[in-house]
This record gives structure tokens, C-alpha cells and sequence, in this order.
């Protein structure tokens, strides 16, 4: 554990970042072994008498029982992780990859292209998160990858912002300007000096982003705009919703995947701390 | 005042630059662009006249300015399904959104700010120690889960709240001011405002606390100490005071934001809102009402996102007395 | 009797890297009327010593012992409601010119008279006629008052400290390197009004700096201070002149004379020991060249002479000697076995 | 005798915030942070920089190693005038100019251990790999810094007076012969200090180096530098012989810059500054001399006319209406002042 804490760049007494790294090797794991684990989520299950086996309470057989339509609950809920952190990881990584460019870029080089690339971020800024992604699937169809796209194309600028703050900052060291004296080419200034001395705030957004990417795909899947091909945390619940489990009160249907979003969000947060501490000392003692 | 008109151009920018995008938005679906605006149920006449007013037989240029002066004179067209003005459609759901969330966000950062505050105050006491992973936790939880839950519970398990809807049927109302007020309203709004605020306060709490912690290590708050002034004037008047600045810019941009945010709350509350008639006209490609209600979003978000810069100059005399 | 007699003061501070004994042995004492010098490198503790004594210190800092003696009562171990009640009103501060140690977000004369009323009891009429009083007597245009901290010069902001300072008409202000970050004619121009004010206000003044020139400009005695420790103390003219510990030698020798040929100077080599694991013996020994066995052994005490001159070193009784010794560089560059 | 660093009619302006009326005016108001200013120095010399902050020496410096680019005027270092200086010709600059920081603190990566920051300049260099470590060596034998074990070592482990010599060994690595010093002991201990000043004036005789150095401590300047400029709200108010400068001021702003030092002495003079009141600000500057609004004998010509920095005597200039050219005057024939 400690080295992959150092391999984050992580501190290592810091407890909410060791939680949060274990849920998400836990979570990992699942995901990976997702089909040993479970059965197949959409398969039709009967009773040994041979009808529907529908809303079954948790049981030895279906730890988690079944739904309206006599699917394993748990079998789903396994599966579910992996296209949680499918769109997890490639939105995160998406978002801070164009958002720590941009910010590197602008912030570094200034003039015309960081007006431009900053007017952009304002424009992205001003499109109605939830409704764009929406709109897109509705258009592009309910696939992930229109959830990621549309992730990415609205998410960087706080990324960006940030990172350019960070840089306008950097630019202004002693070391970089030393580095320009002894001769070095921006390139290799923004490879050696800038890069290196932002990356702690860009795992910082990217563990942000990774919770903010499974909220929203979980709402597209709420709203019913997300992929029905596959099985998502959100899609359970809408199924759920949609087939009245909340009158019915059966909790063995609802609450656990809403509880895997959370654990899996909370700990991008928890890891997030992490990072504030490098960032900010001044919060540590 | 310099930034002011140039920040006020950059918006107006930002303004044409989403209509533009939500004009072409419109236009890449898939088939007949045309089908955004006619309904096939209209009859021939209908459907010619909808086709001169919106130029949809003329270059796409042309269309582009007749889409501008329609929108600039808020002319969005007509719904199909209801068949009225999505205009007046618009106006007769904002009331519902904005009662909604102005009511929980203002709830959330009351309690933010105070919470926040008091976290900081209390640092490395156990408050904290609880405090901060729980709060975490409520930012993480989906809003529309936490609804769920909260529906299971409160409406379906103990009964004690209605499960959807901003009013009861067949309730009459003279104005829309009155409705408002009606305790039936209120009793509807109850749940979807719990929801929200839950899920907003994680912002100001945190965003408090850290600037709170930054102020109580300047040296003007020692220098306030040392000059024997009592404490709670010194947290209030002196320390709350700075970290405020940047919780009220976030109220701002929270407000802006969470119009369009809480689709998902108004869906699972079936609270008749701007998002929800956005979410169904989207379903049912009734094309005129979705890009009008998205269109709109978009506007409260981009003069909230301007009001917000708006506020830091005018709170921060370091910026206002330049 | 001393208006202020500071007894083996001790300071701890929690830190990440274990306990820091940021002030081990303070012992000083201020008279009235009169411009005490307190000076030290950076870390030697002198500005935790001069904040502690207005009882005001940060969270992870604790008093480990000692007595703060204050017109004849003991602060430190007396009641807390007794020492916050002199704040301001017998004990003020002058802070380091630091940009935010006004609140940035209320006018300078608003903070003025905040301090009048509610410290000084005084009404709102009042309040207004002595903040411009006090403007003016610090050389600053009453007007001044509606605006802003950042609209302030450093000078500026400075004399507006003063000012705040001496509101009340406190018995003692204490200064924490007032003049460090102005330029050399401003330094000059505020601490003439420092002077002027002190003199006619009959107000004791602790001067904290690490400039020896700034003392040798304004204070009647100095306290110098090392590694957490007084370590020498006396009248100005007597420690710059005939200095009886070591440190307080090599210190007055770095100090360039813009009047006097410019000779080599000579730097103490080392550096000031980490003061979470504090040596044994003499704190100074490790880069002393006059440190004997015993040096490293036992700690000093601080001997008080018949004048009033009091040093914390073995061989201060040779200290004559031992200040012609300090003169020539040969002596302390012989010391330097590692690159300062 | 040709001068290695030759400054002639060097100006520096940087935009202001504008309001409203402004912009519509199209104005575009400006500070002078340097203002025409000419001096040389001759190959081997070390001169002094003085004046306080806001008085342009710090851009002056920043000038002269092409961090920023000149609004007029001309510099020329060696064989090389800097403007439009690129390419192969830069890189040859880049290797015979170099500065030392005044904040060593912050002067250093702190992400990169010392090594890769003192081969940072070999790189750049194109220097062989092989070569770095023996150069590497011999440059911190020169700062006095034995040993290499501290090449595997980081930034915060280091104590200032430290950082300070491997900032001036990466500084000295590629055998520079012009040398910008801003500042480099005002953030190290007094007792620190000597050791880097004792340093660089070895360093000075031994590597015949070229150097400017920049301070607002007249008696830290004496100490390196046998000739002094005195800068003023961004022009060059006074130049000469250190030693002369220092006991017969002839600028009135250098006479009340020297009067403000405070002594490490107890019997000093206390008599008030020869100043008027007022505060130096660079946007008032008008027409006239930059100090007329604090100088004690001001006359009407300084309100209008700037006085023009002009040889009094062999190597001394000072820019002042009271002291116009005096050619006759000086013993002796007035030898070119070096410019």
C-alpha cells in the first residue's frame, strides 16, 4: 500500500487517502473479475416451481434478489462497476488531459491564444451542464462514449483554470526563470520545470472528475438516455424507480447501487484530500 | 468599471456563441431538419405557415438570422405535443424551478457558510474528524438517489409527504403568487428542497471552512487578537467577513448551475420544472420546447456566471478601489 | 523596579517534525521610557519571545515556564482576564510591514476607531477626532483614513501601525521588525518618528530586528538572542562596543561600516543548530573559535556584571581578549570546516 | 579601451490599467521603469547598481540578460548587440551571460535534486554527458562546496547560505564571462552573507568575470564593486568610483540615501534628512528631473528640463542642473568618461 500511496504521490499518514485508495482497489478488482463473480444480469431467472422468479427478497441464492423481471440483482450490480469505472476512468482522463493542456498552453504562452482558449472555457462554462449531455444522447444515441464525449467537451475549463492559474504562477519562479538564462527552450522549460510542479493539482482534478463522470452517467442512465445495451449503476436505479421499488419498498434494490456510487465517488474525494494537503500545506498543522 | 464593461461584452459573446451552438445542435438530427419544427399532425396550411415564419425552405444563413431575430424577440416556436407557445409553456413552469431552487440553495449555503465556519473554528476537534467525511459523503451521493430514498422513507414508508408533484389535483388557485404560497405547495415542495439542499451544502461547507482556516492565519486576525478584541467579534466581523468573498461568488455560479442541474431532482419528484419539460420534450422530439427550454437554462446560467464576476469586483474593495 | 522583567520564558511548538523549543531561556527586562533593542537571527526565537508577551501566540504553541512580570504582576502565571485586559491599553504592537496585517477588507480608519471604542471606550464623536490626532501625529494626512489598506505605501502602512499603536496611550509597544521590508530613506523617516514619539509619549518601546545598525540607531539597551536563548544584554553603546560573548562579536564584525574602510568581513561559519534536538552545553559552541571542553558540557548561565551588563559565556571574564581576537577574520574563517 | 557590456539610450516601459475614458481615447498610459539610460563597462570590472525599489535596477538587470525586451535603446555584451540576437548566436549569449538570484530559496526546482539543476546549463550546452560530472565537480570545488554527495540531494534540504553557492555554481559552470548579481545576500543572515560577498569577490579577481550587481544596500555594494551607479525612478542619476561616491556624493538623492544608512555604531549623526517630503512615484514623473519634488535645492529649470547625465571629472558623471558639464574644471585633461 505505501508504495502505491508514494507511486500516487500521496501522503502516507493521511487516513480518508488510504480509505479512498482502498475502495478503489476493491472496486477495481471487482470490475476486473466481474465475470467470475456474477451470472449474466439479463437473464430471466424461475423458481423451481417454475414461475417468474420476480422481487425476490435477498436470499442465499440472490444475495441481493431479483427485480420486476426476474434478474439477479447482485449480477447486476458487480457488472455495473465495470461500465461505472469504464466511464469513470476515460471521462477523468479525458477532462484533466485537455484541461492540463489547455492550462499549460495558455497559461505558459499568454497573449492571443490564451484569450482565445480562455473565451472557449467561458463559452463550455455556459452551456447547461446536464442538458447538453442530455441533448446529446438523445441526438448521438445512448451510447457511453457520447456520455464521455460530452464530459469532456463541457468538464476541462475548471480543470483548465485552474492548471493556468497554477502555471501563470510557476512561470514567474526563480527556477524557470533561471532556466531560461541557462538557455532552455520553452519545451523543454514546460517538460522539466512547469509539468512536474502542476501534476499533483492535475491527480487532483482527475480524482474529482472520476466522481463527477459516474454521477453524471448515472443521471443520463436515470433519465433514461443511457446505453440499454449495457447494465449501469443509474440504469438499475431506473429501473427501480420505473417499476415502483420505492412504494414497494424494497430496499434490497435501490440502496445498493446508489451505495457503490457513493463509495466509489467519495473515495475520488477522499483522495482528492490527499492531494489538497500537498498542495495547500498550510492546512496540515 | 473597466472590467465590468469588458466582462459584460464577454458574456454577451458567450450568449451568441451557445445560441449558435444550439442552433446547429438542432440541426444534426439525424434526417429531415424540418422535423424540428413541423409536427406531421399539423395540417398543410400549418405546416406552410411554420415553414415561412421559421424560413426553414431558405439557406442555411438565412435561417441563421431568422433563428436570431426569432429568439431575440422570444420567439421559440410552438411545442408540438401541447401544441402552445413554448414560450408561455416556459413561463408557466419557471415559477415551480425557480421557488425550487433559489429555496434550496439559499437553505444550503445558510447552513454551509455556518457549519463551514464552525468546522474551521473547531479544527482538529472530533466535529471535524466526522464532520468533513460526512459531508463528502453527501456531495458524492447522486441527488437523485438521495430523492429516492428520501421518497422511500418519508412518502411511501411513513406517508407523511406527498411522493410528486408541486400541487395537489384539482386544487384552484387565483394567481401563481398564491399558488406559490399555498401550503399545499409547500408540503409538496418539501421533499425536492431536502433533496437539493442535501446535496449543495457539500460546496459552501467546504469551500467555508478552507478559506475560513486561510483568514484565521492572517496577521490582521493575531493583530485583532492582540488588541484584546473578543473573540466572537474577531470570527464574525473580521474572519468570516474575508472568507466570505469567494462563498458568495459560488452562490452565484451554484444559482446559475443548479437551474439546469436539477433535472434529475425534478424528474424523480415529478416536480413540474423547466428541466423536467426539457427531459420530456428531448424523449418525445418535440424539438421547438427543448430548444427553448435549453435555451433559456442556458441564459440564467450565463447571467449568473456574469452576475457572480459581477459580485467579487464589487465585494472586494482590493478590486472595487483598484 | 522594570516595567517589564521577562524571566526564563520557555516556548514549545508542535510541529510535524516533533517539538521545536523555539524560546528555551528568555530572560529580559524593559524600563520605562525606554527603547529596548531585541536582536537575533532568523530562528533565534526573539519574535516568538516578543509576541508571548502579549499572551497572544499560535495554536500549536505552548508556555513551558517562566514569569512575564508586568508593572509588578505576573501575567503569565496570573489570570488570563487580567493579561487580555491590558491588551492595547497597556501592551500594544507594531506588526512586520506585512501587506494584510490591516484587515484588507475594512477602511484604515474604520480599524482606527474600532480599537478606540471598543478597547478605549471611547463614543463615536471621540473616537474620529483622536484617529485623525493620531494620523497626524505619525505624519500621515487624516484623510487618508476612508481608504483602503492597498492603496497604502509600505511607509505609509507602517505609520498607520504606529499610530494604532500608541491609540491608547499604552505603557509599552512592542515592534516587531517594523522597518525590515522599507527602503533605507523610509526605514530612516519612520523610525525618526518612532523615536520622536517615543521620547515625547515617555512610552516604552521592544524593538525587534536583526539589523544591529537599526539598534545602534534608536534603542538605549539591546538583548541579543540565540538559538532560542538571551545570551548577551546591556547597554547599546557597552555590547556593540565591548561585546563579551562570541556570537554577539561575530555578529557586530558581519555588519559592514559605510563610514569606516571597508575591511573583509568575516562570516560565522556553520549554522544555528535545529532547535528540536537543541545541543548540549553552549548552543554557540559548535561554531565559536573560542570553545573550550566545558563549552560543549555545561550550559552557561547568564551572569549579570556590576554595570548591568550580562552575557551567558564561559570565558565572558576574558571577553576583552577575546574581542580582539573577533576583530581579525583570520579567527573565524580558521572555524570554518564545512561551507557556511 | 573597449567597454565589454556597452548600454546606450536603454528604455523600458510597461502598461498600466486603463479606465474607461482611456480606452476610448485610445490612450495607452505607461510606467517608465528605465528611462534612457547609458553606461559601460569595461572588460574584468565589477560596478554596483544602487537605488531602491521602484527604481528600475532589478529590469535594468533583466535588460541586460535579455528576459525582457528594451522599449528603446541598445545593449551590447561582447561581440553581440542583443536585439534580435537568435539561434546559434543566443545560445553563444546564453553561455557568457549569467545571473545569480536573490531569493536561492526559490532560485532551484524544488522537484529536481541539485545534480539535474547544475547540468541543466551542460544540456543546454550541448556539453557531452561524460563531461558533466567532472565540470559538475570542479565548479563546486570553486563555491567552496565540498564533496558531491549533495548533488543527490533537494532543495529543502539545504540551508540558504548552501542553496546561495550552487546557484552560483550553476551560474559559473559554463566559464561565463558577464555575471548579473540581483540582490544575492539580501535573503541570507548577516553572518551567511560574508561568505557569499568574501566569495564573490575572490571569484571576481580569479575568473577576471565581468559583473553587475544590484542592490539597494550601498555598503553590501561597496564591498564587491570599485564603481557605482546610482539609479533614480528609472534614470541614472549619478556614476563614479565607489569610495568617492560614497564620501563626496555630488547627486542631492545620493546624498540623502547616504545620510539615511544607519550606522553599526552607536555615535552616529542624527541630524534630519537633507529631503523634502514627498514619496517617489513613477507615474508623476514629468518633463523635468524625476527627483525635483523631494530635492532640497530644487530649482525652476529642474521642474522643466531634464538634467542630462554629463562628466563632471575623469570617470564621474552625475545629472544634475547644479553640476552642468564642467570640462575646464577638472585637474588634468578630462580623459573620456568610459562610454
Amino acid at each position: 500500500m505505501p508504495s502505491l500511496m508514494r507511486a500516487l504521490r500521496l501522503p502516507q499518514n493521511d487516513p480518508l487517502a488510504i480509505i479512498g485508495v482502498t475502495i478503489y482497489v476493491v472496486f477495481l478488482l471487482v470490475a476486473l473479475f466481474a465475470d467470475v463473480l456474477a451470472s449474466d444480469p439479463f437473464e430471466i431467472l424461475f423458481t423451481e416451481d417454475g414461475n417468474l422468479a420476480a422481487n425476490l427478497p435477498p436470499s442465499l441464492a440472490y444475495p441481493l434478489g431479483t427485480t420486476n423481471l426476474g434478474r439477479d440483482i447482485f449480477s447486476q450490480l458487480v457488472i455495473g462497476t465495470r461500465s461505472a469505472f469504464l466511464v469513470g476512468l476515460t471521462a477523468a482522463g479525458a477532462v484533466v488531459a485537455l484541461g492540463t493542456i489547455v492550462g499549460l498552453v495558455s497559461g505558459y504562452f499568454g497573449g492571443l491564444t490564451d484569450q482565445i482558449l480562455m473565451r472557449l472555457a467561458d463559452i463550455a462554462l455556459g452551456i447547461p451542464f446536464l442538458p447538453f449531455v442530455i441533448v446529446l444522447a438523445a441526438f448521438l444515441g445512448p451510447q457511453t462514449q457520447n456520455v464521455v464525449l460530452a464530459i469532456t467537451v463541457l468538464l476541462w475549463p475548471n480543470t483548465a483554470r485552474v492548471i493556468r492559474s497554477q502555471v501563470l504562477t510557476l512561470r514567474e519562479r526563480g527556477f524557470v526563470e533561471a532556466a531560461r538564462v541557462a538557455g532552455s527552450s520553452d519545451l523543454r522549460i514546460i517538460r522539466v520545470h512547469i509539468a512536474p510542479n502542476i501534476m499533483p493539482l492535475s491527480l487532483l482534478y482527475g480524482s474529482i472528475a472520476i466522481g463527477w463522470a459516474i454521477l453524471t452517467e448515472a443521471s443520463i442512465s436515470f433519465l433514461g438516455f443511457g446505453p440499454s445495451d449495457s447494465i449501469s449503476w443509474g440504469g438499475m436505479l431506473q429501473d427501480a424507480y420505473a417499476s415502483q421499488a420505492l412504494s414497494r419498498g424494497s430496499y434490497y434494490w435501490f440502496i445498493p447501487p446508489g451505495l457503490c456510487i457513493v463509495l466509489v465517488v467519495v473515495a475520488g474525494f477522499f483522495i482528492s484530500r490527499g492531494y489538497e494537503e500537498i498542495l495547500f500545506p498550510k492546512l496540515k498543522d | 468599471m473597466r472590467s465590468v464593461a469588458i466582462r459584460f461584452a464577454q458574456m454577451l459573446l458567450v450568449l451568441w456563441a451557445v445560441a449558435t451552438i444550439l442552433f446547429f445542435l438542432f440541426r444534426l438530427m439525424p434526417g429531415d431538419p424540418t422535423l424540428a419544427y413541423i409536427d406531421t399532425t399539423f395540417t398543410a396550411e400549418q405546416q406552410e405557415e411554420l415553414m415561412r415564419q421559421f424560413g426553414l425552405d431558405r439557406s442555411l444563413a438565412e435561417q441563421y438570422l431568422l433563428y436570431f431575430a426569432n429568439v431575440i424577440q422570444g420567439e421559440f416556436g410552438t411545442s408540438f405535443r401541447s401544441k402552445r407557445p413554448v414560450f408561455t409553456i416556459i413561463f408557466e413552469v419557471l415559477p415551480n424551478t425557480l421557488a425550487l431552487t433559489v429555496l434550496s440553495i439559499t437553505i444550503a449555503y445558510i447552513f454551509g457558510v455556518l457549519v463551514g465556519a464552525w468546522l474551521a473554528w473547531r479544527r482538529g476537534s472530533i466535529a471535524e474528524a466526522v464532520g468533513i467525511p460526512l459531508v463528502l459523503t453527501l456531495r458524492a451521493a447522486p441527488e437523485f438517489w438521495l430523492g429516492m430514498v428520501l421518497l422511500a422513507i418519508f412518502a411511501f414508508g411513513l406517508g407523511w409527504l406527498p411522493s410528486g408533484g408541486a400541487n395537489s389535483a384539482g386544487m384552484q388557485f387565483s394567481s401563481t403568487f398564491d399558488r406559490l404560497t399555498s401550503p399545499d405547495f409547500l408540503r409538496h415542495l418539501i421533499l425536492p428542497a431536502a433533496t437539493l439542499a442535501l446535496y449543495l451544502q457539500g460546496l459552501p461547507l467546504l469551500l467555508m471552512r478552507s478559506n475560513m482556516l486561510d483568514v484565521l492565519q492572517e496577521d490582521y486576525v493575531m493583530m485583532a487578537r492582540m488588541k484584546g478584541l473578543p473573540e466572537w467579534r474577531i470570527l464574525l466581523l473580521h474572519a468570516a467577513r474575508n472568507a466570505l468573498l469567494p462563498v458568495v461568488t459560488a452562490f452565484a455560479l451554484g444559482l446559475g448551475a443548479s437551474v439546469g442541474g436539477n433535472v434529475v431532482v425534478e424528474t424523480v419528484f415529478s416536480w413540474p420544472g423547466l428541466g423536467r419539460v426539457l427531459v420530456d420534450a428531448v424523449a418525445s422530439s418535440d424539438y421547438p420546447l427543448a430548444q427553448g427550454a435549453f435555451m433559456f437554462i442556458a441564459l440564467i446560467l450565463i447571467v449568473m456566471n456574469f452576475v457572480a464576476d459581477l459580485l467579487y469586483t464589487v465585494l472586494d474593495p482590493r478590486v472595487s478601489h483598484g | 523596579m522594570s516595567l517589564l522583567r521577562v524571566r526564563g520564558l520557555a516556548i514549545d511548538y508542535a510541529t510535524k517534525g516533533g517539538t521545536l523549543h523555539a524560546v528555551s531561556r528568555g530572560t529580559l527586562d524593559v524600563g520605562a521610557a525606554e527603547v529596548v533593542g531585541l536582536v537575533g537571527e532568523s530562528g533565534c526565537g526573539k519574535t516568538t519571545l516578543a509576541r508571548a508577551l502579549t499572551g497572544i501566540v499560535p495554536r500549536n504553541a505552548t508556555f513551558m515556564g517562566g514569569e512575564i512580570v508586568f508593572e509588578g504582576r505576573d501575567v503569565l502565571n496570573g489570570p488570563p482576564d487580567a493579561w487580555r485586559d491590558l491588551l492595547w491599553r497597556k501592551i500594544s504592537f507594531v506588526p512586520q510591514s506585512s501587506m494584510n496585517a490591516l484587515d484588507p477588507v475594512y477602511r484604515v480608519g474604520a480599524q482606527m476607531t474600532e480599537v478606540l471604542r471598543l478597547r478605549g471606550g471611547m463614543g463615536r464623536a471621540e473616537a474620529a477626532t483622536r484617529s485623525e490626532e493620531l494620523f497626524a501625529m505619525v505624519g500621515l494626512d487624516p484623510r487618508r483614513a476612508s481608504e483602503y489598506p492597498h492603496q497604502f505605501s509600505g511607509g505609509m502602512r507602517q505609520r498607520a501601525a504606529i499610530a494604532m499603536a500608541l491609540a491608547l496611550h499604552p505603557a509599552l509597544v512592542i515592534a516587531d521588525e517594523p522597518v525590515t521590508a522599507l527602503d533605507v530613506i523610509v526605514q530612516r523617516q519612520v523610525l525618526d518618528t518612532l523615536r520622536d514619539l517615543q521620547s515625547r509619549l515617555g512610552v516604552s518601546v521592544l524593538l525587534v530586528t536583526h539589523d544591529i545598525s537599526v539598534v545602534a540607531y534608536v534603542c538605549d539597551r539591546v538583548v541579543v538572542m540565540y538559538a532560542g536563548e538571551v545570551i548577551e544584554s546591556g547597554t547599546t553603546r557597552a555590547v556593540l562596543e565591548a561585546p563579551r560573548h562570541p556570537y554577539t562579536m561575530g555578529l557586530t564584525n558581519a555588519f559592514p561600516d559605510l563610514e569606516r574602510a571597508g575591511g573583509t568581513l568575516a562570516p560565522i561559519a556553520g549554522a544555528p543548530p535545529d532547535l528540536r534536538a537543541p545541543p548540549q552545553g553552549c548552543r554557540f559552541a559548535p561554531r565559536c573559535p573560542f570553545a573550550q571542553a566545558r563549552c560543549r558540557a555545561e550550559t552557561p548561565p547568564l551572569t549579570i556584571d556590576a554595570d548591568g551588563h550580562a552575557s551567558a559565556c564561559w570565558r565572558s571574564d576574558e571577553a576583552a581578549a577575546l574581542a580582539e581576537n573577533a576583530k581579525d577574520p583570520s579567527t573565524w574563517t580558521l572555524m570554518s570546516t564545512s561551507a557556511a | 579601451m573597449d567597454a565589454y557590456v556597452h548600454v546606450s539610450g536603454l528604455s523600458k516601459t510597461f502598461p498600466v490599467s486603463r479606465d474607461i475614458g482611456q480606452v476610448l481615447r485610445g490612450e495607452r498610459p505607461v510606467v517608465h521603469a528605465v528611462r534612457s539610460v547609458d553606461f559601460s563597462i569595461a572588460p574584468g570590472e565589477t560596478v554596483g547598481l544602487l537605488g531602491e525599489s521602484g527604481c528600475g535596477k532589478t529590469t535594468t538587470g533583466r535588460l541586460l540578460l535579455k528576459l525582457v525586451e528594451p522599449t528603446e535603446g541598445s545593449i551590447r555584451i561582447g561581440d553581440k548587440v542583443l536585439a534580435g540576437l537568435s539561434g546559434e548566436s543566443l545560445r553563444g549569449f546564453r553561455r557568457d551571460a549569467q545571473f545569480v538570484f536573490q531569493n536561492p530559496f526559490d532560485a532551484l526546482n524544488p522537484r529536481i535534486a541539485i545534480g539535474r539543476s547544475l547540468a541543466e546549463p551542460l544540456i543546454n550546452a550541448g556539453i557531452p554527458r561524460e563531461e558533466h560530472a567532472e565540470r559538475t565537480r570542479v565548479v563546486l570545488e570553486r563555491v567552496r562546496i565540498r564533496g558531491t554527495e549533495l548533488l543527490e540531494r533537494y532543495p529543502h534540504e539545504m540551508s540558504g547560505g548552501q542553496l546561495q553557492r550552487v546557484v552560483l555554481a550553476r551560474a559559473l559552470i559554463l566559464e561565463p564571462r558577464f555575471i548579473v548579481a540581483d540582490e544575492p545576500v539580501s535573503m541570507l543572515d548577516v553572518s551567511v552573507r560574508a561568505g557569499i560577498l568574501n566569495l564573490m569577490r575572490e571569484l571576481q579577481d580569479s575568473l577576471g568575470l565581468t559583473a553587475i550587481y544590484i542592490s539597494h544596500d550601498l555598503a553590501l555594494v561597496r564591498y564587491v564593486a570599485r564603481r557605482t551607479l546610482v539609479m533614480y525612478l528609472g534614470s541614472l542619476v549619478e556614476d563614479g568610483p565607489t569610495e568617492d561616491v560614497i564620501h563626496e556624493p555630488l547627486h542631492p538623492y545620493t546624498k540623502a540615501l547616504i545620510a539615511a544608512v544607519p550606522l553599526p555604531r552607536v555615535t552616529q549623526t542624527r541630524d534630519p534628512l537633507p529631503l523634502r517630503p514627498g514619496t517617489p512615484d513613477a507615474r508623476k514623473v514629468g518633463k523635468g528631473c524625476p527627483f525635483v519634488n523631494r530635492c532640497p535645492a530644487a530649482m525652476a529649470v529642474c521642474e522643466i528640463e531634464r538634467p542630462p547625465l554629463v562628466a563632471v571629472a575623469a570617470g564621474r558623471r552625475v545629472a544634475c542642473h547644479l553640476m552642468p558639464a564642467a570640462p575646464l574644471r577638472a585637474a588634468g585633461s578630462l580623459a573620456p568618461a568610459a562610454s
